[in-house]
């Protein structure tokens, strides 16, 4: 872990912040989109481990992170003012695959990955995703769409109740759209029902789905073997090493 | 500053506790070759058993405050897979090496150590305290006369270096003591405390609590025990900084065992090691 | 959320841990008298022995990660000066008065309780967990045919409720066994685990230590006692918020005592007592 | 425990802090000069209970405190923002006692609690002390010296390096001055090299001696009776209970 000074914080949504952090450009060359990094913002065991982060937006020698406000790591993370430092681990777990004729679907700060991917997707060192779906519970949740408006990619935005974009469930959205134009490939990040649903979708649709998973990690680097996720096969893989992104098909749902 | 060093059980008198560090194939993202040696005095593997171990099912591992609970269950390679593909790169490290066994009967823990005979491996920790799976592991600690039997039977098939690693629970005191009586050339004091979270208000994980929260409950144990053996004592439980360290040494440890702190920030160990060499003037 | 209510062993189910809320004194700087009702279904007294105890020199009490360790060495004024000074208030505040009562011997005990019949006092509870003294306290624990014998002397005294506060440490299992069979009404599980802090890397400070950071070990007692033995247990452990409240329910308690989180905020408690109830609709 | 807002966190030295609380005219109706409040700023149970400090002064519905920062508690503390908030007790431990004819002696933020006391003093309601004694390592080190200054109190300041006042050790200054004029009592704060020092000197010279002292606290309130200082009769007081302050000639400092 190495101090590194925060240059942002700022509220994005209810709930919802973005931090940025002058990483240095050494650091930045090493990140990749998917990757995620962990932070620590307290000195104190309690939280005792750095939380995890993936990477949503790279510039120069500056990393962001999107992020939600869950419990005590979260919290003290939000409340950290730009000037202060936070503990910053090397970018750790695999790249998004690089997929072919793809959609990426986001509920709420799943989102948050997706743009480093589009960054790199504009710069060429990416496929550049046909669309990109993006779900909340209402639009103000929908953190950082103006962001995400900025890339060529046609932006989808749904909302259960409705209020910004599309009304539905990403799922239901889907199910129509993709009916007509198939992809090739779905990537998909944000909560596990989430997940779950769309990788059914894609199993009906005949459409090869990739999630991005979440366990509680305490290392983050192989070391603990904590951070299982059942296999159909009856193996297990673990996050942290062949993760985050797996190929939907391959996990087991219901042992998770 | 009293000076230690004459006491030391190795030198550095650091080691990565077991199950902490997986088997090394992150450990160089974090220290070069040269930083390991100066770091660490002995790597002690993950709990290595006769047949590979899937281990056990999510969820493995959660926090409790300012600790951790794991159940990971002794996943695990196996002993064949274990030598033919990370033994080498570990022996490479020309840090010493311990394997940590683990074995449901006295016969595995004898047939394990037979297949580190001549393997370059400068030691066995025998994990008599795991408390993550149904048989053997902790199973053992509450039986003094049986571990007695255990040391005796591997000490017959090995001349390295023999550690046990003691449950802290149970007649831990008559543990280390038939550890002594039967050939053991340490105690390491001691593996996880059987704990137990509440997940979300339903799932209930039953596993080994380590890291800060149990420090002063282990700290007691190595100062009690330090008190009644004479074998040299190697301390493990909630080490996270350099005067975590000197606390073990006042109370009566040779060596110590760097765990969950690992997992916290792999570096915390190589800052710890550079602290107490200034302190020690080494 | 599943329904407890018909399970508590006593309403509110609460109750303040011996030794960290004095005598008292200060409870109602902090509550009103309704308040305390409201909240606590029992308050236990600080640890009392037959004639005064001074306690143990400074340092006392440190800090430990999420947690304390102390040894106050059971100070009190005395069976007499307690009854006589501090008991007509408590029993003013119309919530069971539990007596946690110190002896060395099964005949202080039973002394004690001799002590408190007709008082107004609701049950004893039986100390036989302190780490902090030289005699009796947690040696007790460590002989469950002496607690056997030491819960049937009390019985035959005493017929108000009586609950035997269990050390986490030694033959658990058999002592709240123990416990069971020679009619005590409930088991408390469970005290301080004995620990050592050194303190400004000279003083060595050897207590019991409590708070957060033991509660996943002591939950996982209570579990597992919970499956062995039928009188209710009472759970006792790094109580800090209604989650850990809830926790304890899921893994069989009957009701909790709450400690180190009194020290920490008097009025947490109120808050916890105030969200269960609104949990349970109650 | 109850939530405030911060209206001020300053450095006032190295180390050293100056924390204002809005907590309210109810609040500082019942303070009294010598009283300490208990804070927590951290959601986390490392560290797990409030510190206390002193208070250092009071204005209208405002309370100050002054701090040094010494470990982790201390280190949240001070990275704090106005318009944040903290959690405070009600005000805790006994006042100082009214003393006739008398000199108060501080080492380093020992001084904190004397500010309170020299405003009450101002005000009528406490003795006005005759001299105020205030010695620090260096003259940087001598918080809030300008506004010690505000008061009618003549002001002795001493550093150990002479940077600033007079120079010299506390008791070097006093054993000088004090055997000309003579005062009724002594009232000291700091670290307790100084106070086993002044009461000596207390002795020596015949002068009643108030040490202000420390322990960890637990409770702060008579609950754990872990904050125990051994007297010369054999007994035990506790900090909280009886002190913080205490005549120097009931403590026995060998045991302390
Ligand atoms: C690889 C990876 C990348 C991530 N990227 C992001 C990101 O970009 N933005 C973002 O906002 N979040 C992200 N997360 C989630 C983030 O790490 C957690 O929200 C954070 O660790 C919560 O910490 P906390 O201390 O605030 O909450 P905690 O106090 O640890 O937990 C709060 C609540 O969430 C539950 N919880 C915590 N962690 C998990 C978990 N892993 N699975 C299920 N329940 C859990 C707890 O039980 C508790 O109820 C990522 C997680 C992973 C594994
Ligand atoms: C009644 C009272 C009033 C106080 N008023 C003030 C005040 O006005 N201003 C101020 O700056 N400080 C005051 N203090 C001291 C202050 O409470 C401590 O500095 C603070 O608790 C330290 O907390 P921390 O978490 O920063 O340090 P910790 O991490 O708790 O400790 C840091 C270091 O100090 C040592 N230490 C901590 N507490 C004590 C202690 N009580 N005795 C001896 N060593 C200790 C620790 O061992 C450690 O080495 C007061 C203390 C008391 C008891
Ligand atoms: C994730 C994890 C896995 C562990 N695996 C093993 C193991 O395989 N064998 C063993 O003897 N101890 C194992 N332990 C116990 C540690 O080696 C160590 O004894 C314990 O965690 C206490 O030290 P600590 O507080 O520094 O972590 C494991 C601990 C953790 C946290
Ligand atoms: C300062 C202090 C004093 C205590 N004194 C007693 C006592 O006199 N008798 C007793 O049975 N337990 C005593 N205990 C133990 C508590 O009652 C309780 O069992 C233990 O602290 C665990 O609960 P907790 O984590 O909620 O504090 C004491 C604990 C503390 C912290
Ligand atoms: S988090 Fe430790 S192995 Fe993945
Ligand atoms: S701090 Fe608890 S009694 Fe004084």
């Amino acid at each position: 872990m190495q101090k590194v000074k925060i240059i942002l914080n700022k509220k994005e949504a209810p709930g919802i912040f973005l931090m940025g952090l002058d990483v240095g450009k050494e650091y930045t060359k090493k990140c990749s989109p998917g990757q995620f990094v962990r932070l620590k913002a307290w000195d104190s065991f309690d939280p005792l481990v750095p939380r995890p982060f993936t990477i949503h937006a790279v510039k120069d020698e500056r990393l962001y992170i999107l992020y939600q406000v869950r419990g005590k790591g979260t919290r003290f993370l939000c409340r950290m003012e730009p000037g202060e430092e936070v503990e910053i681990s090397p970018p750790m777990g695999n790249a998004f695959p690089q997929l072919k004729d793809y959609v990426l679907c986001a509920g709420g700060v799943g989102s948050a990955g997706f743009g480093f991917l589009l960054q790199e997707a504009e710069r060429g060192s990416y496929p550049l995703p046909k669309k990109f779906y993006y779900a909340a519970r209402t639009g103000e949740l929908l953190a950082r769409a103006q962001f995400f408006q900025n890339f060529s990619v046609p932006l989808a935005l749904i909302t259960e109740d409705g209020s910004l974009g599309k009304k539905g469930l990403i799922t239901d959205v889907l199910k129509e759209e993709l009916k007509e134009e198939r992809p090739g490939a779905i990537l998909a990040c944000g909560p596990l029902p989430m997940l779950k649903a769309v990788a059914k979708l894609g199993e009906e649709l005949g459409i090869k789905v990739h999630v991005v998973l979440e366990t509680f990690l305490a290392c983050g680097e192989g070391f603990c073997m904590g951070c299982v996720i059942p296999l159909k096969n009856g193996k297990y893989a673990y996050l942290c090493k062949t993760g985050p992104t797996f190929p939907a098909e391959e996990i087991d749902f219901e042992r998770l | 500053m009293k000076d230690y060093s004459r006491n030391f059980l190795f030198y550095p008198p650091l080691a990565l506790a077991s199950g902490t560090w997986g088997l090394g194939e992150n450990l160089f993202k974090y220290y070069s070759p040269a930083e390991v040696k100066e770091t660490f005095g002995v790597l002690v593997t993950k709990g290595i058993s006769l047949k590979p171990r899937i281990g056990n099912l999510p969820p493995r591992i959660w926090e409790t405050p300012c600790g951790l609970i794991n159940s990971i269950g002794l996943a695990n390679p196996g002993v064949k897979e274990f030598k033919k593909i990370f033994l080498t790169g570990l022996l490479k490290t020309e840090v010493k090496i311990f394997v940590n066994l683990y074995g449901e009967e006295i016969e595995d823990f004898v047939a394990l150590a037979e297949e580190f005979k001549g393997t370059g491996v400068s030691g066995l920790e025998l994990n008599i305290s795991c408390p993550n799976v149904k048989k053997g592991g902790i199973a053992f600690a509450s039986q003094p006369e049986v571990v007695k039997e255990l040391v005796k039977e591997v000490r017959k098939v090995w001349e390295g270096s023999l550690w046990v690693k003691l449950s802290p629970v149970g007649p831990v005191l008559d543990v280390a003591k038939a550890c002594e009586s039967s050939g053991a050339d340490a105690i390491v004091c001691a593996n996880t405390y059987p704990g137990l979270v509440v997940i979300e208000g339903e799932k209930v994980l039953k596993g080994g609590v380590s890291g800060p929260a149990i420090k002063p409950l282990t700290l007691r144990l190595v100062y009690e025990l330090s008190r009644e053996v004479s074998i040299p004592i190697v301390g493990c439980g909630g080490i996270a900084s350099a005067k975590d360290v000197l606390d073990y040494f006042v109370c009566g440890a040779k060596a110590v065992e760097i765990g969950t702190a690992f997992l916290i920030d792999p570096e915390l160990a190589k800052k710890i090691a550079k602290e107490l060499k200034e302190k020690w003037d080494m």
